[in-house]
């Protein structure tokens, strides 16, 4: 079984989402298998109550208060760089109440504008961008709280 | 009584306060480090926050993180647990001043705790028997070498803000004194930022004893009885049982009676450890006070039937503890807890990585404190426990039996375990006979 | 004293009767058929013989194959957990004569508890109240109709030699009971070669109570207290609790009295359960005596801290009562047992399969007894139990909240399991109070 | 089997919703799974203490009184017939000590013909070959106890 070969295994394992793969071609043998944290597949029969259907192993699928949204843009295709909170807090999009947002789609931002503010025990904190490019994806809604690295904000680099 | 309650901890003593809170009706708040989005305690509470990378000193040691977490999630309360932030005080008030009730002493208390000369000081004006030393901080080299001469060598120096070893030198010698009193001072301003050393006596291969307490918010205060802790690596217990098999029932009223009053008139509150060195002819000295719940509380659960964690939050609540607790206390039968931890049976080295196949261990008399399953990988980062074993018989004999039966039908695959350790403990003449000190493991560790 | 104990059994009562032998230090020998070759009992026994194919007839309950696997390992006794062999007189008479300890009564005690008539009217001659109806077997429907006017309908014919519901039959009014007495005969005739049918008053939506004995071969006899096992579907128990809230210090004081002189008299030894069912008024009426450990012994040990297996074992090795247990026997709290069956909660179909993720409840108050782990694979030939679990708290209250605790973090992926149920058993109003009968079940049943 | 032949596996395992898939084409197997529940052979830190290479499943390896020779030529690769115990005792090669077997290597035997006794419970059964053959192999030790379905010969049917 040749490396490309392999990579080609572990490309459809990848996309197919699947835990494993185990191979055997002859005398050569393959096994591939996901790491957890990748893994949302668990087996379940059709129709399982509900407490079965979610893998220890899913935890946090099951527990955040993160809106599946905000997860979803989180792995975008292309080259966007996606803005994370740095801190733990809730989130501002203006500088206070009846303000315009810092920003919204499809502003250029340069590196050092403020784009949002998390306030944090009191503290309102600014978030800047680290690059220059166009705001593509407002990720949070205005005064939702937000956990550590969650996606804020996906920008396209100039 | 409170609604909701964060839990600023991992691991097992975080599912044992969600299991507390569920039995009191009360809905949780886990936060974890992005390491521990698959843990057990993240999976059982009614909501889950991430504060932060596994590092715990940007996760669960950042007080701003815990603090914001606790304001978005709207909780009543917080539970430190053990370790972390559960004996900083700071963090304490800070919980305080963002009007959430910290659940554990008042943080002077625990400040004052912390400061070992305040707490012996402390102990020794209400009676508690403490170790023959200096009267406070050790001025010169003179006045250590007078008071070395007066208790007798070996002396051991102690940094007051100290813990862990540092800021620890023992002196078997006048000679070697003022040396070793300089590093001494050196190493406590490096590691505490405060010179201040003290003197106590050295006692060589002493008993580890501890008495746990329950103080409500109203100047009620008990003692659960004693736990004996003796069997340790490098100041980490391994190994803990309650009662002690060198405390008798006489001793052990008069300990509880003196402690009651002292606690009380230190105006301690919530749950906390009482820990004392035994010298072979029987005598308890005090050491230090652990301002917190303790990794081995569930054997004095055990053997009085009372649920410390639950009792925590009932205190912090503002009941009154002959609400919580049935007074007195009465104590059945005997319990162990042999600590499962990742790592190297003869080499104590950590020993992380994924669990491919597990068995805990049931049936009666065995209770099973974990936060892992199979395929959990156990992270680099933080403590090596795995789980808590413990076993409870009608006496020491039939605890013993048990705890070995369950090490035997405790299966971990996938790491190495301190599992191989402990069944060498259980079968160890002198353990069986309860002949104990804090040297016993050494003669299994050098192997 | 015993040095080798064969475990006629699989599951979780062959895993529980190997950490009782486990805690006496005595060797084991598990058998096991084809298809529980990955089974923990075979994991954890000393040593395991394959006795037969995946089918019991050819394996658990085949008598020369346990026998040979008896004798090619060399065991002085063999305990026969619960089901399969347990209350076969033939295998233990096949025991006795190939010099085999039998773990359990002697089979002549055995056999004549099995004929329910004999066993009724032992009873009855030791003042044990019976439920009202023939004096012996019915020899005509005219006898019937006659002993059925005095008692009052509804009544219920049952067959003398009979169990699981079959040759039973409940008349209401007099038209129907020729034909009914019939049917009964016959089915008693088909299913167990005797055609010999009784008659007892009816009882509609009785509770079920039964009492706990242990007793020694010196004529030394113990109650262990009562459990109530009204929660039921089509006479399978699913979950137990003890005390039980519908019988009175009193009733339970004068009932432990009344049976101990009664099992006495009888010549019972070893452990067995005497089953009865309590009207509306609240009067006990004896039905059946289950010579044998039963399913749900762990509530009883819960709150008398006394091991049952481990008892068995020692009455078996000659040992006396008060050697055994502490007497008089002391009730501490309350306990409470879910059975968690591998079947649809809503259906009660069965289903089998494998465990793709698991996560046992621990912490305290709660036990579990159980012979599955991750990736263990449910065979579809024997019975659906998983796994027993068990809540002891200090009062009915903390057991049921600490068992709702257990229930919501008792992980079982892969297979449908009872625990959906057995939370809406918790929270039932009904249930809470303390209200039940064996008709309790239907209200969920029905959906 | 090809790559394409493999994701349409996959397609079809994902599609399916079924737990695990395992096929076996002549030389070549492949195994897809979606859960990530352990399996079978299980992976082990290198030189890992006795307790932790032995997996859960693997009971039957670990506590049987199985000889390993009797295991091994019980899988034969050609088309030996194999002679098992079809109950629980112990196997005598010869009628009462001192005669010879009623076996020996080599030898041919006929349908019914006696190959040996298990006494079980004091009785003396005599187990009797099923085929026209040769004894390629006699697998258990004269007066070892048997389990049901142990392997006592291979015959090599004519």
């Amino acid at each position: 079984m040749s490396n490309d070969e392999i990579r080609d295994l572990i490309q459809l394992v990848m996309d197919s989402g699947i835990a494993e793969l185990e191979l055997q071609r002859g005398e050569n043998r393959v096994r591939i298998r996901r790491s957890m944290a990748t893994t949302q597949e668990i087996t379940v029969p059709a129709g399982l109550s509900v407490p079965a259907v979610t893998s220890l192993s899913d935890a946090f699928v099951q527990n955040s208060p993160v809106p599946a949204a905000s997860s979803g843009p989180a792995a975008p295709a292309g080259n966007e760089v996606i803005v994370k909170s740095p801190i733990v807090g809730t989130f501002y999009e203006a500088g206070k109440p009846g303000d315009p947002p810092f920003v919204k789609m499809g502003d250029q931002v340069e590196p050092g504008q403020v784009l949002c503010i998390i306030e944090s025990m009191k503290l309102m904190n600014e978030i800047e961008s680290e690059v220059a490019g166009t705001i593509v994806g407002k990720l949070m809604e205005n005064g939702r709280p937000v956990e550590y690295g969650e996606a804020l904000f996906a920008i396209r680099p100039r | 009584m409170f609604q909701k309650i964060l839990i600023a901890n991992r691991g097992e003593i975080a599912v044992r306060v969600i299991c507390a809170c569920k039995d009191l009706g009360i809905k949780t708040v886990a936060v974890y480090s992005e390491a521990d989005r698959h843990s057990l305690h993240v999976r059982f509470a009614d909501e889950a926050i991430c504060i932060g990378p596994a590092k715990s000193a940007r996760s669960y040691l950042d007080i701003p993180s815990v603090i914001s977490a606790a304001e978005i999630t709207n909780v009543d309360a917080i539970h430190p647990g053990y370790g972390f932030l559960s004996e900083n005080a700071d963090f304490a008030e800070v919980c305080e001043t963002s009007e959430i009730k910290f659940i554990g002493p008042k943080p002077e208390i625990t400040r004052s705790m912390g400061l070992k000369q305040h707490a012996r000081a402390a102990m020794a004006k209400c009676g508690v028997p403490i170790l023959p030393g200096s009267e406070g901080i050790l001025k010169s080299p003179e006045e250590g070498l007078e008071v070395a001469e007066r208790i007798g060598y070996p002396v051991m120096l102690k940094a007051s803000a100290g813990g862990g070893g540092r800021g620890m030198r023992v002196v078997r010698e006048a000679s070697e004194l003022p040396t070793l009193l300089n590093q001494a001072q050196y190493e406590a301003q490096v590691s505490f930022t405060c010179p201040d050393v003290y003197m106590e006596k050295l006692i060589e291969a002493p008993r580890h004893i501890e008495f746990q307490v329950l103080a409500d918010e109203h100047g009620t205060v008990e003692i659960l009885g004693e736990r004996e802790c003796s069997i340790q690596r490098r100041h980490q217990k391994l190994l803990e049982e309650a009662p002690s098999p060198a405390v008798s029932p006489e001793l052990r009223t008069q300990m509880m009676d003196r402690l009651r009053e002292a606690m009380r008139q230190i105006g301690y509150t919530n749950a906390g450890t009482i820990e004392f060195l035994m010298d072979e002819a029987g005598k308890l000295y005090f050491i230090e006070v652990n301002a917190r719940i303790q990794v081995e509380h569930p054997i004095t659960e055990s053997i009085t039937g009372t649920d410390l964690v639950k009792s925590q939050i009932l205190i912090a609540a503002g009941y009154k503890l002959p609400e919580i607790i049935s007074q007195p206390i009465v104590f059945q039968g005997h319990a162990i807890e042999c600590r499962i931890n990742a790592e190297n049976p003869d080499t104590f080295a950590p020993s992380p990585g994924r669990i491919t196949g597990l068995n805990l261990p049931g049936d009666i008399g065995i209770r099973v404190d974990t936060a892992v399953y199979t395929d959990y990988v156990i992270p680099p980062y933080y403590d090596s426990l795995v789980a808590k074993l413990i076993a409870h018989g009608r006496d020491r004999t039939e605890a013993i039996v048990r705890m070995r039966r369950a090490l035997e039908m405790f299966v971990v695959e996938g790491i190495y375990t301190t599992i191989p350790l402990h069944q060498k403990v259980m079968s160890d003449p002198d353990f069986i006979a309860g002949k104990v000190d804090t040297t016993f493991l050494n003669r299994y560790a050098k192997r």
